[in-house]
């Protein structure tokens, strides 16, 4: 495996951390946020500041994904008070509140960043690694969650709010906990790619870095884990791969947002639900006709 | 289905076809090259890589490099630091470029400097304004101004060459705008230039309605306005149809014919402080011009010429250098001391460039000389 | 004086974001999307316009041609992108919107170059003074354009069988058809009188900075989101309310805030604000 | 005997309409009250306000001898209250059987940290299937409720219900829409799960099937309550035969 290799490797393992959370909050719970990207950069930030001021590496990335909850359960809040596009409008404008405020500060580095970002103190492939075990890791509880008890109740709050307090659920304390949890999970991608990229700015978690996590999640199957990793990995590297017609590459990416929400809208997953059905059902023909 | 194994079998086939041809150019050597080419930045990426090429195809037809054809490997980076890491990566570890050019914005290239310095590949940036670029390392150079740098510069212009002393400023919320602003009010006192009223304004402003009203109230005797042609160009125009009519004083983000044709008339007298001379009798940037407005049919710009000296400057050291090797190719960077269009190039110890600063204003429609600025006191960058 | 002109560019501001919001709106209305392409549509109002004025030196009919034009095209988004997947959740068309857009300001990369264009005849620059202040006549032009077209589509929602029929649909579909409207024809009304809206706007945007660029639908993309949600979405009265006050509210905020909140983030903050005294918006109902 | 459910004083109104004008309510142990009413006379929201769904301007709601009138409707639900949708509303995106699963489960999504780290569904699905088989649709257990028929899905409602284990069954026309077979079986169900001891008020049209099944009946028009007491008599109360029942009440008798 090259450094090219690597950093992709590594670039798609920040990634599908970064989705699954917004998964936990849109796709398992129903809550459509388009200001991700905020807490993906509150991580980055605290991590690279308590990196800076000489924290170890994990503490520094769990420093990142604390304080990402915690905002992220504050901003959970007016989804108790606005539902639906009002919410996705809200969450929007957090997004672009949190990157007003970053811009204007300079004690957060202002419109310069964050620049010399310590090392994570691993080898290129070591710290590969590490993120390939964390989205591992991210992936795995992503699953129990949508298994447990919990990840129910979030189906019903998703499904449908009303009906599931009628049902004793307590609405309000799923949508904090899918907020905390999924803002927690961006507060840890946001923590890796500080000490990733190790030079950090506003813009790098502004409303398109929002839009393309939303994509990620949307074009994988919103609530389906495996679908939404496997998009995060094809639209992370589709810009890679269609390096050879790079001045096309983004007009390509709008039409595959456009073509998979339009034939196949419930993503890869629902995709690939479909083809099994209908495999299912040749099968079945083949069997009554033999 | 089939479909479906069309498209693999195409992109595989693409794949392999980009491959063979880089393993026949073996006979080359290979300058790496991003620029931001789609995405919200991509008329900047479209210069620099005009530039950049016409750097190659000049060296090239003059017979390239100890022999060797210059080979330029140019990716997209949407001016975006999540996609420059891999590229840095990529020119590095696939391509094995043993010297790259950054002809992109602040954010890549700092990420990518990183990434270079870390691999002992020798970086230059073009047109970059980041303060920390060159602090990644000793293999990191830099080609233009800083631009705490220029804003110096500006001062010296507003208050001794034009004598101008209550100045509102107008900055652009962005690394350029703020590093330009910082530079500027570090000279205030020496120049002796009061601010009166600072203004922002956001990247994607086009109707500066509001501001202009409040800058007119305040009555200044000057203005400093950081932004790119794109934003200065309205600005511009919007404050002269408002009746506000004291010199407007801006930056190399203006350097573009672009400028002018936005802003009309009112683009007359704008000066500007930046690194290309239209009217320079230097053999190296009236050389450029001219073959740079025949390679892309349209005018030069501060861009264009910035990726054009960055590139020359990577050939020269490759030349130099007499090899690809990585320490030897950082040595002759370092030791660079070459005529480029945009001046005469050489580095300090951080790897910051040490030019003059040309004075560009608006007369009749386009670019011309209005002064220079060469006080290696004021233009001196920090060297750590 | 400084409070009042800042109050007028304010108000020359909103009824620009008026003009992009209340196509946007009239679709939230009727069929519930998020319709971000719209500001797509907008910019190939600015692109067509500029290309027809340079081309033909009438400005009167760049703006018909490519209101029509565009109005047209608006149809053609809601035919091949919306109709399909109407029955979806929100999320669906909103990304499948996001989706053209990212493709429109491509192509208009690629077609028309990405430096942008400008125009040809300097006279569209002229000036005006009015009660004490220099306005230019793009200014005063976009907001009596905006005030005709707006008040004539009110009037029209009144006083029209369509319009009746338009506003019958808005309130209850089912009960609408089953009156005999034929509510497909009012959506690609709708589509096409809110596009149609969105060009002459970018005309105007495009006139005021000269300049016509592939990028110049990014803002609009998402402001004219806040500013239909601060309306309260679908509601046309209210939206007007919301761009005038967001563009007032942006106009003194950027002088005398701007150094602590950007442009976006001040017009953000004001939007979480009112939603949380008001989680419906400004105005309730459709 | 003290009453199970306790409703005192409702006053609602919705903006400038008086929905309810101070109704009482009381439900003892066992009981199987009907409510009826014309269209509009408030009974629906009567119940939401029990269920803590719409905000009344005035009440004094106590269950099982504890004061509810301030906890939200997951609370309640919690302390033995469940409801069956007038229109019908279940999960759309889950089978039957997840519907009632997870309503058998309502001791278990009650704490956060709980409902983290359970993922075990086994005992819920068997008592949710037991559920399903009650109101008589198991056969339909695992398809999904899209396409269903309106009957099943009233019956799933019920058995929804009846899986939170509640001490007061509330049933908002659980039998419009089905036909007289269908209705017959579900009234009768209902009425053996009363009988095995469970309070139900039932809000209901169909009188037919009212009068055989309830033990009690309350009669609802224009906000207020009218009448209230052992069906005979309350169908023999003069007012409410004048003020409400009059035609259907002799159609109903024929």
């Amino acid at each position: 495996m090259g450094i090219y290799e690597i950093s992709l490797a590594t670039l798609v393992g920040i990634n599908i951390i970064l989705a699954l959370g917004l998964n936990m909050i849109s796709g398992f719970c129903g809550q459509i946020s388009l200001g991700h990207a905020a807490f993906y950069g509150i991580g980055a930030y605290t991590a690279a500041f308590m990196a800076k001021a000489g924290a170890p590496f994990p503490a520094a990335v769990l420093a990142g994904m604390v304080l990402a909850g915690l905002v992220g359960l504050a901003v959970g809040l007016t989804s108790l008070r606005v539902r639906h596009d009002f919410l996705a409008i809200t969450t929007m404008g957090v997004g672009f509140l949190f990157l007003g405020v970053v811009r204007q500060q300079e004690i957060l580095g202002g419109e310069l960043g964050v620049s010399g970002i310590p090392s994570p103190g691993l080898e290129k492939t070591g710290y590969m690694v590490l993120v390939l075990i964390l989205a591992a890791f991210f992936t795995a509880f992503s699953l129990w969650i949508k298994r447990s008890w919990m990840g129910f109740a979030f189906e019903a709050v998703a499904d449908d709010e009303d009906t599931a307090r009628v049902l004793t659920v307590d609405v309000a304390a799923c949508k904090l906990t899918a907020f905390a949890m999924g803002t927690a999970m961006a507060g840890v991608a946001g923590g890796l790619y500080a000490s990733f990229a190790r030079f950090i700015m506003p813009d790098d978690f502004g409303f398109i870095t929002s839009i393309t996590v939303l994509s990620m999640v949307a074009v994988g199957g919103i609530g389906s884990v495996f679908g939404v990793i496997i998009s995060t990995v094809i639209l992370t590297l589709m810009p890679e791969f269609f390096r050879f017609i790079s001045d096309y590459k983004l007009l390509l990416y709008g039409a595959l947002l456009f073509g998979v929400m339009r034939f196949a809208p419930e993503g890869l997953a629902g995709f690939t639900r479909a083809v099994r059905k209908a495999g299912i059902r040749s099968a079945g023909k083949k069997e009554a006709a033999g | 289905m089939m479909r479906k194994l069309g498209t693999i079998v195409l992109l595989v086939g693409a794949l392999a076809f980009t491959l063979a041809g880089a393993a026949a150019a073996a006979g080359t050597i290979k300058i790496g090259f991003h620029a931001p080419q789609t995405g919200f930045a991509a008329s900047d990426g479209k210069s620099a890589t005009i530039g950049a090429e016409l750097a190659v195809e000049q060296i090239n037809a003059a017979g390239g490099i100890n022999g060797k054809m210059l080979e330029l490997v140019v990716y997209d980076d949407q001016a975006q630091p999540a996609q420059a890491i891999p590229i840095a990566n990529k020119l590095i570890g696939q391509d094995k470029v043993p010297i790259a050019v950054s002809g992109s914005y602040s954010a890549p290239t700092r990420s990518a400097a990183g990434v270079f310095q870390e691999s002992r590949v020798p970086y230059i940036s073009a047109y970059a304004i980041h303060p920390d670029i060159t602090r990644a390392g000793d293999y990191v150079f830099r080609t233009s101004f800083l631009g705490e740098i220029q804003g110096k510069a500006g001062a010296k212009l507003i208050g001794e060459l034009l004598g101008k002393k209550m100045v509102v400023m107008i900055t652009l919320q962005n690394d350029f705008g703020k590093a330009l602003a910082d530079g500027f009010k570090s000279m205030t006192r020496d120049f002796g230039i009061e601010i009166v009223n600072e203004y922002e304004y956001s990247i994607k402003d086009r109707q500066f309605g509001s501001l202009v009203a409040k800058v007119k109230a305040d009555d200044p005797e000057a203005i400093y306005a950081s932004g790119y042609y794109f934003t200065a160009g309205p600005l511009v125009s919007q404050l002269r149809a408002a009746g506000v009519a004291v010199p407007i004083i801006g930056q190399e983000g203006y350097d573009s014919q672009k400028f002018i044709e936005i802003a009309g008339k009112a683009a007359e007298g704008v000066i500007i402080t930046t690194s290309l001379d239209r009217d320079s009798d230097v053999p190296e940037t009236k050389n450029f011009i001219e073959a740079f407005e025949k390679k892309a049919g349209f005018k030069a710009d501060m861009v264009a010429a910035s990726a054009h000296t960055a590139v020359m400057v990577a050939a020269d050291a490759l030349k130099r250098a007499g090899s690809t090797d990585s320490e030897p190719l950082r040595k002759a960077l370092a030791e660079t001391h070459l005529k480029a269009s945009t001046g005469t190039i050489s580095f300090n110890a951080l790897g910051e460039v040490v030019k003059a600063v040309q004075n560009q204003v608006v007369k009749d429609g386009n670019w011309h000389r209005h002064s220079v600025i060469d006080d290696p006191g004021l233009l001196a960058p920090p060297d750590k | 004086m400084l409070f009042f002109e800042l109050f007028v560019q304010g108000l020359i501001h909103g009824s620009m974001y008026a003009m992009i919001a209340v196509g946007l709106t009239l679709v939230y209305g009727l069929l519930r999307i998020l319709h971000v392409a719209h500001a797509g549509l907008f910019a190939l109002g600015g692109y067509l316009g500029l290309l027809i004025t340079n081309a033909t030196g009438s400005l009167a009919l760049a703006m018909i041609t490519s209101a029509l034009i565009v109005g047209l095209g608006g149809m053609l988004v809601y035919r091949l992108c919306y109709q399909p997947i109407l029955d979806r959740p929100p999320y669906v068309p909103l990304i499948a919107s996001i989706g053209v857009f990212i493709a429109m300001e491509e192509v208009f990369r690629l077609v028309f170059g990405p430096y942008g264009l400008t125009y040809n005849h300097p006279h569209l620059q002229s000036q005006v003074t009015l009660l004490g202040l220099n306005l230019r006549g793009a200014e005063i032009g976009m907001v009596i354009t905006a005030m005709v077209l707006l008040g004539g589509l009110s009037y029209l929602a009144q006083n029209t069988r369509i319009g009746i029929a338009w506003r019958a649909t808005v309130d209850d579909p089912e009960i609408a058809e089953s009156f005999g409207i034929d509510a497909v024809k009012v959506r690609y009304l709708n589509f096409f009188i809110g596009s149609g809206l969105a060009a002459v706007g970018g005309i105007f945007i495009s006139l005021l900075s000269n300049l016509v660029e592939p990028t110049m639908g990014g803002v609009p993309a998402y402001k004219a989101l806040a500013i239909i949600v601060l309306g309260g979405l679908g509601n046309v009265k209210g939206t007007l309310v919301a761009s005038l006050a967001l563009g007032v509210v942006e106009a003194f905020g950027t002088i005398y805030i701007g150094s602590y909140l950007d442009r976006d983030a001040i017009a953000f903050a004001f939007l979480i604000a009112v939603l949380m005294i008001r989680p419906q918006g400004l105005f309730t109902g459709r | 005997m003290k009453p199970l459910l306790e409703v005192k004083n409702v006053t609602v109104r919705f903006g400038g309409v008086l929905a309810l004008d101070d109704v009482s309510l009381e439900v003892r142990p066992g009981e199987f009250l009907s409510m009826i009413g014309p269209n509009g006379a408030g009974k629906t929201t009567l119940m939401r306000v029990v269920t803590g769904t719409v905000k009344p301007v005035s009440a004094r709601i106590r269950l099982d001898g504890r004061d509810i009138t301030m906890l939200p409707t997951h609370q309640r639900a919690r302390l033995g209250l469940a409801l069956t949708h007038q229109i019908v509303r279940p999960f759309r995106s889950m089978t039957l059987l997840d519907n009632v699963t997870l309503a058998a489960g309502h001791h278990r999504i009650g704490r956060v940290i709980r409902a983290l780290t359970a993922v075990d569904r086994s005992a819920e699905r068997e008592q949710a299937r037991k559920y399903l088989e009650l109101v008589g649709i198991a056969e339909a257990a695992e398809k999904s409720v899209l396409g269903r028929p309106l009957g099943v899905v009233k019956r799933l409602e019920v058995a929804r219900a009846l899986a939170l284990e509640p001490k007061v069954l509330l049933l908002d026309e659980p039998l419009a829409g089905l036909n007289t077979a269908e209705a017959a079986r579900l009234a009768d169900t209902v009425a053996e799960i009363n009988r095995g001891g469970l309070t139900v008020v039932m809000i209901e049209h169909n009188l037919g099937e009212v009068l055989r099944v309830s033990r009690r009946l309350a009669v609802l028009d224009n906000g207020r309550k009218i009448a209230d007491g052992d069906p005979g008599a309350v169908m023999r109360d003069p007012a409410v035969r004048a003020a409400y029942l009059g035609k259907e009440y002799q159609d109903a008798a024929a």
